[in-house]
């Protein structure tokens, strides 16, 4: 099991340096929330306010997300679990920050847990990944359990279902949502300003939360996110009315995987598959 | 009476429409379920236009794109090979029986292919009768 | 001139009846001057087409001469299906009762027998002497016998080596039991296309009822029917391609030296053509010490028919008139003292004419399976397995 | 609110016949914003031209949809027309019910529902049109030549006598291709080198003309007006500046290899120019054949040479060519026929190919023009077999179309030449030709035998050790002929060159299913190609005699002459603009353009497309996740609205 609070101390420590010296101007970590379940995502610019940092198993905040509000330049030093340093690794490829305005202080971490149901999410939303795929400082030692998890073994039961109980439980899922756009908001890859649903040029579908319009939303959503998504399942948390929207964004991220035979945010130098070919394609991945 | 599907045809201008006109100037006969708007290239086809089709009554969404290699602008057809990919997969898992959205490559002179392709298509899509997942309530 | 009338409810009932193809050909005559029978006799396959794009009279006259070898089809420039078209004549007009009086046996047997040979069905497996084992679903392989070598007094010495080369490999098989009828391929070529789906029926009955997933022939015609006109999904492999494999996988492997006999190889069309195994019987035979290998000049792609397909086997043709007295013309004409071939058909065509061109004690005619069963040393008059069961 | 005119045109009974055209309009009557429907016979004719432009001023019509034939047909006629009334040319909209409705069914009641739908799609996506203004961009005078034959020797002094710069690119040593190998050509029998070397001088000596021989090009960028090309000059050991064309580095040489040129049927020296006419009369070094570069020494021709011309050490280099058009005219290949076992070319001595014997009739080929087998007699009875890989399915399906004349021609100069018996095996004679008919006539008078049925098979004679036989039916008699021969002359397929690919994929053109690239329209642009400033002519678009390759060489010159005369044409103006209030700064258009239009500007944290570098394929816009990309013409909102018309019916 991780030790949470060594963790939380060496990223104070890292932090305070850090500021102390100057090298960034921020340090994007977690801080206390209402109760211990809830801690919020923190942004430490002196060295003061380190002592608000904290780090427990439910600081599950893919802290990538609030990268970009920073000005382009801004030196950033980052609190990256596995599945946030993806995140970090997509936004390098998609040019939305450098590699060298980044401190990246990585989280080892297993056992994380959900904040509202309180299970361990670790097999569900994080890629299977434990240790972040790429950092420069790393605050805890590198787990290896011995057993990789596939991150798409929950995905079975789904894809075992007919066409038409699979289409009426995510009919049933969708109609669920209110649209409150939760889940882009959590999304560390949703950073469109302004998102294609908020459109009026075209107006792509109905903005009050109807079944059509949400369907469109939701498809195109998961479309957008292809080969993009790095499985940390912020969006599913945050969603107010529980859809599991992590089942099909994994779903994508799995068949993206077998057409293109690479996953998302791996490697800094791989290319962004979706605005990318190769010739030898298969015309099979159309069939 | 026979189902008479609703089928959307999105083909480029340099392969497929022009073999889609060639396929008519042989007078070659297929059936005229397939509406065909034209676009410069299959690389155009924005997915969504995919989703909004079958929400708007489609019952077959065909594109129709260069081959592969012979795009008018030497990879449209590349990019769109994945991106339409993507796509078909998310109708997969979305429920929608994915045979419904098909992508053809058929050259300007393949105006036998083209016939062929969409008497097929259409045949196909009349055994799976009318799409009614994603229409939306309403639309005729 | 005689004076001719275009009937064209004819040509579209051959059309109607498969001989779509006719549409096709432009008379370029490349399948005439390919047509083995066109030195020899009058048939000429192109008139024949021209006749029934036109319906004339006179196709009735025209039709037997063809033995389905494929080689015009192969070099149609076309692609004309000839064979579905010359079986969509011989249809047409066999329904109309115009049967050659030497066929009238052939299709009368096959009706009331199941086989070509008068042959009692219920001996179906006599040959066995009830050594081998009937197929069961545990087998691997239907060993299935073809009834020119269940009745035929010379072939049933090749389904008696081809039991034994099965035994001898170690492989778990079985035989049909005799509620199986003839494939029907000839009687298909012939243009009786009902009593041919009677026997299919029948045989598929057979195959389904004992889950049959692999089967071996001997016969390329078998070969044929089973592949292209049955539509299950069970493998067939020719006999000369499992031997070859057996060889290779160490299953078999011939020892005795046959003493530097010169043999050449004839391969059947049905094998060939048809079906495109040229390598495995030549590896077979290669693999056997003791055999000087020579080709004819003619072979593979470019082999000789020996006259048996599409019905010729049960056709009486005129001394002259017949392509498998050439055949062992050509075969002598290499020095070679044993023809061997992998066809109960050709067989039969070779041997008669052996014997008509008084060559018997020239040249011998073997199948590859027979002639590999003699280096492995195993004596046959008896069959190696002691299982028992009831036929 | 617009407001739309239909037009819809009865094509004759083109449309007519399966699409009840009133209907139609009666129908187009009801929809939004539809001001005006009417029908006419024929709506690209005069009359119904200004029946458009008439509704136009009197409706005050801002929107036409015209329902006629493809787009790809009429769109820009259709266009100047409704331009000419002042109205913007994007504001057309063409509703294909011929190519794509009328001609592919035959039920009256599918048509007509089919045109429903198809004008309501229209109708919904034309009240969104925009009003697009053309670009203008300046125009390069240059033009560039690929291929030296005919087709493109005729074109390159074409233009060039205009007063235009032409590069002539061209693979081999020399120019003149296939046609400076015949001896005679049909149906005139006039020297080919007779009417041929004079041009390949003209194009040698015109000082408009930069010939470029031993090239290739390897690149071809930019647009109509603009294109940048790369071309390869391909090391040929000799420097032409300082070449003499002495040749005596030629009578030294050694290095024997085979000459493409006499079709393999004799020798050539490692350094040498192809053949005695050729243009230009300077050798190159054939590495594969040179002693030196085989054995790495040698070097006599360096020693003779008296200019110091010889540079073994040269290397390939590439050169930089701007033009505003392009002629591609890359020639044929004759196909190979010795997979053809039947024939036994490659394998019977006695078995010649078309070019071949072409060779041997030429007084500078191998025999120096007399007809005479490999082993040196005189062939006595002599066959010609049409069709060899023409109009075959398992070959080529097309036929040849000068295979015909040009085996008429041979038995001719078979006749003329030899004492030998000539025999013709064909399916059709096709000699349908200004005087092809009247030379038929003329060599059936000659005495040459016509046998109607293709040649099944050549065999050796067993009676005549080292003569041949063709077995074949004459389908006339139905006799199977085995006819003794000592030669056989076969006529192969003409097919597109073994790399026409790469020239396709270089020059952005389509091919048709034989390999040969393909017209823009077979009837009204048949020397244009789907990219806009790209020609063809010659063979490389389908076989064709030489009369009609120079015709077509002529009328692309023409084409070409269209646009290299103005110093600035328009261009279409549907680009793609980025609407820089939705742009989120993605950059996915930058990464999926292949022409390198779109740039990221970080000052404003958004994309930017140059409109120049744009060719519309609209791409961009669908990678564009904010729909911040605008693929003019094509926008999302109007094809949306079109889907949105077309499944409503």
């Amino acid at each position: 099991m991780t030790n949470f609070k060594q963790i939380e101390e060496n990223l104070k420590k890292e932090a305070k340096k850090l500021l102390e010296a100057g090298s960034v101007a921020v340090v994007l970590a977690y801080t206390k929330g209402a109760d211990e379940k809830h801690p919020q995502p923190f942004a430490a610019k002196k060295a003061d306010d380190v002592a608000n940092i904290i780090f427990n198993e439910y600081c599950n905040h893919n802290l990538a997300r609030y990268i970009v509000r920073y000005a382009p330049g801004t030196k950033i030093a980052v609190a990256v679990k596995a599945a946030d340093s993806r995140a970090v690794v997509v936004l390098i490829q998609e040019e939305k920050i450098k590699r060298e305005n980044l401190i990246l202080l990585g989280i080892p971490v297993s056992g994380m847990k959900n904040q509202k149901t309180g299970e361990i999410i670790d097999e569900k939303t994080t890629g299977g990944l434990t240790n972040p795929v790429v950092y420069d400082v790393l605050l805890g030692e590198e787990i290896h359990t011995g057993k990789p998890v596939s991150p798409y073994t929950v995905l079975e039961q789904y894809e075992k279902m007919d066409k038409d109980a699979r289409f009426a439980f995510w009919k049933a899922q969708f109609d669920k949502c209110i649209r409150c756009y939760a889940c882009r908001k959590a999304c560390p890859m949703c950073y469109c300003d302004p998102c294609f649903i908020d459109q009026t040029k075209p107006r792509w579908a109905d903005k009050s939360p109807q079944s059509h319009g949400n369907l469109m939303y939701h498809l195109t959503r998961f479309q957008h996110l292809a080969g993009r998504c790095i499985d940390c399942g912020e969006c599913t948390r945050a969603c107010p009315v529980d859809i599991p929207l992590y089942l099909f964004h994994k779903k994508v991220a799995k068949d993206c995987e077998e057409m293109f035979k690479q996953a998302a945010g791996m490697k800094i130098e791989d290319k962004l598959v979706m605005v990318d070919f190769r010739v030898e394609d298969s015309d099979k991945i159309l069939e | 009476m026979e189902f008479e599907p609703k089928i959307l045809g999105i083909a480029c201008n340099w392969c497929t429409y022009t073999g889609a006109d060639l396929a008519g100037t042989t007078r070659l006969k297929y059936p005229q379920n397939l509406r065909v708007v034209r676009v410069m290239c299959s690389s155009r086809i924005n997915p969504s236009f995919i989703f909004r089709a079958f929400q708007l009554g489609a019952d077959g969404v065909l594109v129709g794109g260069c081959h592969p290699g012979d795009c008018h602008y030497n990879t449209g057809n590349l990019y769109a090979r994945r991106r339409l990919a993507v796509t078909k997969k998310i109708l997969d898992f979305a429920g929608l029986e994915p045979s419904r959205f098909r992508v053809e490559w058929i050259s300007a002179s393949e105006g036998n292919k083209f016939a062929e392709v969409v008497k097929e298509f259409t045949e196909h899509v009349q055994i799976l009768g009318p799409q009614t997942k994603f229409k939306i309530a309403g639309v005729s | 001139m005689s004076i001719a009338t275009p009937f064209l409810e004819m040509s579209q009932a051959i059309v109607d009846a498969g001989g779509e193809a006719l549409k096709k050909c432009y008379q370029c005559g490349t399948c005439t001057g390919t047509c083995p029978w066109t030195p020899i006799t009058h048939f000429n396959i192109r008139m024949l087409v021209r006749m029934s794009q036109l319906g004339l009279e006179g196709i009735e006259d025209n039709m037997w001469g063809c033995s389905t070898c494929k080689f015009c089809v192969d070099r149609c420039p076309r692609g004309v299906e000839i064979i579905d078209l010359v079986r969509a004549i011989r249809s047409v007009y066999s329904m109309g009762g115009m049967l050659p009086q030497s066929l009238r046996a052939f299709v009368g047997s096959m009706s009331a027998r199941g086989n070509p040979w008068s042959g009692d069905q219920e001996k179906r497996n006599d040959w066995a002497k009830g050594k081998y084992p009937l197929y069961t679903a545990d087998k691997e392989y239907l060993n299935w016998t073809c009834c020119t070598s269940a009745f035929d007094p010379r072939n049933v010495h090749v389904a008696k080596a081809t039991a034994a080369l099965l035994d001898a490999a170690g492989l778990s098989w079985g035989l049909p039991s005799t509620a199986v009828n003839c494939c029907g391929e000839s009687l298909s070529k012939v243009g009786d296309s009902e009593l041919f789906e009677r026997l299919k029926t029948n045989n598929l009955q057979f195959f389904d009822n004992n889950e049959v997933k692999k089967m071996i022939v001997a016969s390329p015609h078998c070969l044929d029917t089973f592949t292209k006109q049955y539509g299950r999904d069970y493998k067939v492999i020719h006999l000369s391609e499992l031997l070859a494999d057996l060889i290779k996988a160490g299953k078999l492997t011939p020892k005795k030296d046959l003493g530097g006999i010169k043999v050449t190889y004839h391969d059947p069309c049905y094998l060939g053509r048809h079906n495109q195994v040229y390598d495995a019987p030549r590896e077979v035979l290669q693999a056997i010490p003791g055999i000087d290998f020579i080709e004819m000049g003619r072979n593979r792609e470019q082999s000789m028919c020996c006259g048996g397909g599409g019905g010729g086997l049960w056709m009486e043709k005129m001394k002259g008139e017949r392509l498998s007295d050439l055949r062992i013309e050509e075969a002598l004409a290499t020095g070679a003292t044993v023809l061997a071939t992998a066809c109960p058909y050709c067989i039969t065509m070779f041997e008669d004419s052996v014997r008509t061109l008084n060559a018997e004690d020239k040249i011998k005619i073997k199948d590859v399976a027979e002639l590999l069963l003699e280096s492995l040393d195993i004596n046959v008059a008896e069959p190696v397995a002691d299982v028992c069961t009831t036929s | 609110m617009s407001r739309i005119g239909v037009f819809v045109c009865h094509c004759g009974l083109n449309i007519a016949k399966t699409v009840r055209v009133s209907e139609l309009v009666e129908f187009a009557r009801t929809l939004p914003d539809v001001v005006v429907a009417e029908e006419y016979k024929f709506m690209c004719s005069t009359p119904g031209q200004e029946l458009i432009q008439n509704d136009i001023k009197k409706y005050k019509l801002d929107r036409v949809i015209v329902a006629a034939c493809s787009p790809l047909m009429h769109e820009k006629t259709f266009r100047k027309v409704i331009a000419a009334t002042g109205l913007n040319q994007y504001l057309l909209t063409i509703v294909n019910v011929r190519e794509q409705t009328s001609w592919v069914t035959s039920d009256i009641e599918v048509g007509t529902a089919k045109g429903k739908a198809l004008i309501n799609g229209a109708v919904y996506r034309a009240r969104l049109l925009s009003p697009l203004v053309s670009r203008v961009i300046d125009v390069n005078p240059d033009i560039v030549v690929v291929g030296g034959g005919i087709a493109g020797i005729q074109a390159a002094l074409e233009l060039a006598d205009t007063g235009k710069q032409v590069y002539l690119v061209e693979k081999s040593p020399t120019i003149g291709g296939h046609m400076a190998q015949f001896d005679k050509t049909f149906p005139t029998l006039d020297c080919s080198a007779c009417i041929l070397t004079p041009k390949m001088d003209a194009v040698l000596q015109h000082k408009n003309i930069k010939m470029m021989t031993y090239c290739e090009v390897t690149e071809v960028k930019g647009y109509v007006g603009n294109f940048d090309i790369i071309v390869k000059q391909k090391a040929r050991y000799v420097d032409h500046d300082k070449c003499n064309a002495c040749l005596a580095c030629t009578e030294k040489c050694p290095g024997k290899g085979v000459s493409e040129w006499d079709e393999g049927l004799a020798k050539k020296k490692a350094i040498s120019i192809p053949f005695p006419q050729a243009v230009p009369q300077k050798p190159v070094i054939d590495r594969d054949s040179c002693t030196f570069f085989l054995k790495g020494k040698c070097r006599l021709c360096e020693k003779v040479c008296e200019q110091k011309a010889i540079d073994f050490e040269q290397q390939d280099t590439f050169v930089n060519i701007k033009a505003g058009a392009i002629i591609v005219a890359t020639g044929y290949d004759l196909m190979d026929t010795k997979p053809l076992v039947q024939y036994g070319y490659g394998k019977l001595p006695g078995v010649y190919s078309a070019l071949e014997v072409e060779r041997l009739f030429n007084s500078a080929g191998p025999t120096g023009g007399k007809v005479t087998l490999r082993d040196g007699s005189e062939p006595k009875s002599i066959a010609i077999l049409h069709c060899i890989g023409s109009r075959d399915k398992n070959n080529h399906e097309h036929c040849s179309r000068v295979c015909c004349m040009y085996s008429l021609k041979f038995a001719h100069l078979f006749k003329e030449k030899t004492s030998a018996d000539v025999y013709q095996f064909y399916i059709d004679m096709r000699a349908a030709g200004k005087g092809y008919e009247e030379f038929y006539n003329r060599i059936i008078e000659e005495d040459v035998k016509f046998i109607r049925g293709k040649g099944a098979r050549i065999t050796e004679s067993k009676e005549e050790p080292g003569r041949l036989v063709v077995e074949a039916e004459d389908t006339i008699t139905t006799k199977f002929i085995n006819l003794p021969v000592d030669m056989v002359v076969l006529s192969p397929a003409i097919v597109p060159r073994a790399d026409a690919k790469d020239v396709q994929r270089m020059f952005n053109l389509s091919s048709d299913k034989h390999g040969f690239f393909m017209e823009r329209h077979p009837k009204l642009a048949p020397l244009s190609t789907m990219t806009e400033g790209v020609f063809i002519a010659g063979v490389c678009q389908g076989p064709k005699d030489i009369p009609d390759t120079v015709a077509q060489a002529l009328g692309a010159a023409a084409e070409v002459l269209t646009i290299v005369s103005k110093d600035k044409m328009e261009l279409e103006a549907t680009t793609a603009i980025v609407n820089p209030a939705v742009c989120c700064g993605c950059q996915n258009c930058v990464r999926v353009c292949p022409y390198g239009a779109p740039s990221f500007n970080e000052q404003k944290n958004v994309c930017e497309i140059n409109e120049a570098l744009c060719k519309g394929c609209g791409q961009c816009a669908a990678a564009c996740p904010t729909s911040a990309i605008i693929a003019r013409h094509f926008t999302n909102e109007q094809v949306l609205a079109e889907i949105e018309g077309l499944m409503e019916y």
